[in-house]
């Protein structure tokens, strides 16, 4: 162990930097920087100048396009990203379905499904969670059931985020009910158009509809489209469910771009005449969160320099940034929407979403809008991947096998 | 001192409760956000029959008596109900106002529009350097020949977009905070006043009020300087406690919204009320509701009894306390809800909002803990000098 | 519901305050005021001068020597004695077992014992738990067979409070093991000199021994000396628990005196020039405290007032408050060890414990030895009386039927 | 950057460990306790011997080189196995203040005499009003021809009662520090200077120091000034987040002596680990765990990059951190324990009290936490003042 500043790392991070400030449009930056969750044309759009560069698939491997970083430069990449206010590009593809089509699917769905992902041409969505099914994922329930090439799917899915933008879904279905829960699951890939699949928005409580159900109605998916093998779905998806929590559950760059965002307009707001942030009670609780933000990414940077082991929570570190990351991202956000005062409570329709309304002014700061979705968004991320209280379940098995 | 409810507020608490529980469903409440309706003035006008906006008024002013005690009870089940109905903002705190300036005629008048419900009022004192100090703002009233010109911007203005009056504070021209302090009551059709903004994220009314230029009569001055600021901070601090028993309505529907419903879910084969951490999480929520009830209690009797210093300060605190305690309880219930809480389609998720809203208003928790702080300290300061 | 000041209330204040003047003793009072808690020669002794008053026993009916004060009364006596810095009475005597043999005790029993606790002759030290029955007391094993007109009884007890200062002890043992654990306990009276009766004190952390094993060596117990029925132990147990919780959980008054002498001390007190409770943290953290201090006094009062309903918690208040109280006890103990600075971290002999140490002086300021002590006592209310993880148990059961 | 363990860096930790888990039981720690030992001078030349005493030192003025990571990774251990000696107080602190004086004979030797275990040295720096700022000191120094005379009070002295040299701060009479800050090395049986108190609560080392007109020759004084407040800042820092990996050990150690405790331990006829709530509860002390050593890591960063304010800073976020949290999860420890938690028989209560005197010493969490925030101001400034 030693803290010696590394040369090559600062050089990348600079690198970075100067590619942001070049190619990164403000207009999508400004939006980035928002509360409002990027939606499909912002986020295909930086993926397309991302993929011109070879930068838009960071940690696949270079075979497939990956641009051959280290842990921690893929780290420091998307820290400059999201500190920049870089749109966040479609992590069902990148991050989700793509591991799993290089990783399991056949040589034809690689060359199929990959390239679209990649270049941003492609947006893909997820259907795991059904209405009996939240964090006991596998007691899912839609049904696949074999004809010719062809699987006929009935059901429903919900928590599709960016439900409405998808042009393809990859989804979880029961091909088998005779067996133990798990073990009859396969792992399906399915073009949104196909005829029988709704798409209803869902209404989040700060007004947004970035969430969706999914309704299946005899929908016919080829069997070519099957990710591996019948009934073997489960194992894909711990494979997917295990990077989910490596590489999005803390969200370190979030944290530190709160921090960032409180600091700055918590040094303009004025309470009276004094700065808001020279309450004391306002400085020593952000003081506090920041002390713990640098734990949370030092934590983050042990496991991607030396993967996992004994002193830095083991196989179950994963649960450990995803639960005290998504409670930190809570309080941070709480102070967020407590700084723009009066205008924290207004309703601000989501500019993302909806962008006939990007020119619209709206009462209040201009930073305003977004945060209480921000907000609300950081409630849904102590449920979605797994509850918080489930990650703790996971934590007192594995650490001492409660 | 009686803590038991006295007869008469029993019946009103009866009522208060039958009457919610009968008119305000969630369905109903979805019909109106989704017509983007923030007062229903129907709805309204029934409260007034219930002869509420008269309660805690002085029957010598054309009010029904009773204190701020009675206000909290129905404001307790409108916060359970989730009235859209700004009950706090546009009837009390503007009734306590306007009943302690009943020198001037307009102002008379206006209280009994107020308590029949005939007119809707608004009081606009916040703006956005004011974060709970109601002295520090920045609209200012010129005096001219006919009267004054008031020129500024109101934040969070509930009742801002369909009131009929609005109650207006101000600084004279050249003059600082107390001294300049004025209150005026302007007809909210007045040339050059508009609003700027939709609504609040509870889908309750709320807007920026703008004063361009607007000309006043010289009677639309109610009262100004150290009175002012003394009748303000006192109609402030009631209304801030009716709005703390909203919150304890909030927070004691969340419960009552989540118990069922995690007796009913299953995970893993069993009740979501089966899990251990999830029934403590609950015990918790329901010790809080206890302690926020208390904590409402120990406001009004400050109300009651003490100075106007120790009053606010005290109202601050259980401000601070509510709102900390009631953010948490409520957003556990989104959490127990799982996915289903974060989205409009469940009730729960509006009480969470609600305490969003109720913590912005009359200034957030950091404001109002450091206001106890410092009266706190200043109760130590002869042993703080002395040694 | 109204909050005018009841002037009959006020007298009783004022006087019972000019009493506490007049008949307190002032190095008593010092003792009580640390937080070494209070030992047999100032608890027997404070006892028997407020017998001489017919205050002794304030909850007890008339006919006992109780002083037919209201609930209130009761309430502002015990805050007055306690802000006074009175010693702590034997509560094994005046608070639990007194109730139980005026209950449920027969004439003889009543005539036998209640005059010794009410009049500060006998010192009563409880038998409850054992090293295998802490919070789920009915699985104790001690036990108690009939031989004759005597018991004979074998076993161990565990957490007796004040076990070395203890005349008389009360115990449950169990008389039947062949029925359900709670069918077959019985309620025992025991003189402690009893041959066979060993008491082995405990050292607690902070390095007091006010904790003792008890052990039954083959001890005879008159049949006489049991209350009630045989195996009906567990009713007047019940009942006795139930006293416990209600009156003595909270201890609303003990936090009041701590955020006082919190007060008191941080503005003697120097952090440099300033006196420490300048400190913008440490005043707003005090001022969360005592906010929530008049929100649990407050509903001790609701319940003193109007007994219990569904707007105060109903039956479940009592551990509602053990459990807010207990914890909110131990934020303020924590915070008053810090008041004492580097003081706070030295080790004090118990003083009232060994009364030889009495004369010493100690290094620091004169209120740091009992800090430690206190801290390391309310640790253990969050234990006792059952554990605050039962509480929570308890009132989830109560309130929502889980 | 690094954070693997290096070969050498996992060969010291691994020393230790085993050392640790050989030497220090929990009856041999309750029999020195019961003799009223604080420092066993036997177990002390033992880590003399084990070469711990040099290691952070420089090899041109005596010592084994490596840095302030090697002291936390034996201080971790030292933590988790209960040792009293105290190794950050008597060993890592002096060390680094007299390597930072070698132009002065005496803290030549003196060097020597520390790593070798031979003589030992405790640190006196902190008084009542100091509260963590070690420039709040009234002890003073007054110049006489032979030298100075010294008188004054130092609090939480660890090793004050057993040390043979003692490194001593106070102000030059009549000068106000920094200007006036004096740093002296002084003989333990110099005329006029008594210990006061016993021992820390939790069974280790620390008393007054009472200095009653010590008389000290000239070269007693190693630095003053400006320097000797620098040096003894980067040295108080070094110390401090050695500290802070005991803390890390100690909450280890609760959380490894609790594990097995509940998994055996049955009530209501099931083991007490099958108990939800007390699973999260060591899941969430897992947690802190992790953090806390993360956090160990954070402060590291900074004594190795950092200019001086930002170290000092960054250390006092970490030493405020460490301390709440750890706090915290070892009562936890206590609380699973139940009754036998608070009891001397059991070893999980001694973590919790190592805590309490790790929150203590070099100020505690409000002094640290405010540091911190402070700096994080002071990183603002530009912003204040700019609009």
């Amino acid at each position: 162990m030693n803290f010696e500043p590394d040369s090559a790392d600062q050089r990348f991070r600079e690198e970075v930097r100067a590619f942001l400030k070049a190619e990164l449009p403000s207009d999508m930056a400004a939006r980035g920087r928002s509360g409002f969750l990027s939606e499909r044309d912002d986020a295909l759009a930086w993926q397309k100048i991302l993929a011109k560069k070879g930068w838009s698939v960071a940690h696949w491997p270079v075979e497939y396009g990956g641009p051959r970083w280290t842990a921690r430069q893929r780290y420091i990449f998307d820290e400059e990203c999201y500190l920049a206010g870089a749109p966040v590009t479609n992590i069902g593809g990148i991050g989700l379905v793509g591991p799993v089509i290089y990783t399991f699917g056949s040589p034809e769905q690689k060359e199929r499904f990959l390239p679209g992902i990649r270049d941003g041409n492609t947006f893909w969505v997820q259907g795991f969670s059904e209405p009996s099914a939240g964090s006991d994922l596998a007691a899912l329930r839609t049904s696949a059931v074999r004809d010719g090439d062809d699987y006929i799917v009935n059901g429903q899915k919900i928590w599709t985020s960016h439900g409405k933008f998808g042009d393809w879904n990859f989804l979880l279905v029961r091909t088998d009910t005779t067996v133990k829960k798990q073990a009859g699951i396969s792992f399906l890939l399915l073009d949104i158009k196909t005829p029988g699949v709704t798409v209803r928005p869902i209404q989040s409580l700060e007004g947004s509809h970035h969430l969706a159900e999914v309704f299946y109605d005899n929908v016919r998916v080829p069997v070519a489209n099957r990710i591996g093998e019948e009934n073997k779905g489960w194992d894909y998806t711990k494979f997917l469910l295990f990077n989910e929590r490596a590489f999005y559950g803390a969200e370190a760059p979030a944290l530190k771009r709160y921090l960032q965002k409180i600091k700055h307009l918590s040094s303009l707001e004025r309470a009276g005449s004094e700065p808001l942030i020279r309450r004391p009670t306002f400085a020593t609780r952000l003081a506090e969160m920041e002390i713990e933000v640098a734990a949370i990414d030092m934590t983050v940077s042990r496991v991607i320099a030396h993967g996992l082991d004994d002193r830095n929570g083991g196989a179950a570190v994963g649960s450990i940034l995803k639960a005290r990351g998504t409670e930190l991202a809570q309080r941070l956000t709480d102070m967020l929407v407590e700084v723009a005062g009066d205008y924290g409570a207004y309703y601000y329709p989501d500019t993302n979403d909806e962008a006939s309304l990007r020119n619209q002014s709206f009462a209040g700061p201009e930073y305003a809008p977004g945060l209480m979705a921000e907000l609300v968004y950081r409630r849904a991320a102590s449920i979605y991947g797994g509850a918080n209280e489930v990650q703790r379940n996971i934590v007192a098995k594995m650490l001492f096998g409660f | 001192m009686e803590l038991q409810l006295s007869g008469e507020q029993k019946l009103i608490l009866e009522s208060a409760q039958r009457f919610t529980a009968e008119e305000y469903t969630f369905e109903k409440r979805r019909q109106s956000v989704a017509q983007g309706v923030t007062v229903n003035r129907s709805n309204w006008n029934k409260l007034a029959e219930l002869g509420w906006f008269g309660i805690g008024v002085p029957e010598e002013v054309g009010g029904f008596n009773g204190s701020t005690i009675e206000n909290t009870l129905i404001a307790e089940c409108l916060g359970k109900a989730q009235a859209l109905e700004p009950y706090t903002m546009c009837a009390v705190l503007p009734a306590r106002i306007l009943a302690a300036v009943l020198d001037n005629e307009a102002a008379q008048q206006a209280i009994a529009d107020l308590i029949s419900g005939e007119k809707l009022f608004a009081a606009a004192f916040s703006e956005p350097i004011s974060r709970g100090d109601m002295t520090a703002i920045k609209t200012t009233a010129s005096r001219t020949t006919e009267g004054w010109t008031l020129s500024g911007r109101k934040t969070l203005v509930v009742g801002g977009d369909v009131a009929d009056m609005v109650l207006v504070t101000a600084k004279a021209a050249g003059a600082a905070a107390p001294e300049g302090l004025c209150l005026f009551l302007v007809d909210a059709k007045t040339a050059g006043l508009t609003t700027d903004g939709d609504r609040l994220v509870d889908w309750t009314s709320g807007v920026d009020l703008v004063f361009e230029g607007c000309k006043l009569p010289a009677d639309a001055l109610l009262t100004s300087g150290e009175d002012a600021l003394a009748l303000l901070q006192a109609a402030l601090d009631a209304a801030s406690v009716v709005l703390c028993a909203e919150a304890v309505g909030a927070i004691e529907g969340a419960i009552e919204a989540t118990a069922p419903y995690i007796k009913e879910r299953k995970q893993y084969g069993v009740t979501l009320s089966s899990f251990q951490a999830l029934q403590h999480r609950m015990a918790d929520m329901a010790m809080e509701l206890v302690l926020a009830r208390s904590a409402v209690m120990v406001a009004l009797q400050a109300l009651a009894n003490a100075e106007p210093i120790e009053r606010s300060a005290k109202v601050a605190g259980c401000k601070a306390f509510v709102t900390r305690i009631g953010k948490w309880a409520t957003s556990q219930g989104i959490q127990l809800h799982g996915g289903y809480g974060v989205t409009e389609e469940y009730r729960v998720g509006q009480f969470y909002k609600r305490l969003l809203v109720i913590d912005a208003l009359f200034g957030r928790q950091e404001f109002q803990l450091e206001r106890y702080t410092d009266w706190m300290l200043s109760q130590l300061e002869g042993r703080l000098h002395g040694n």
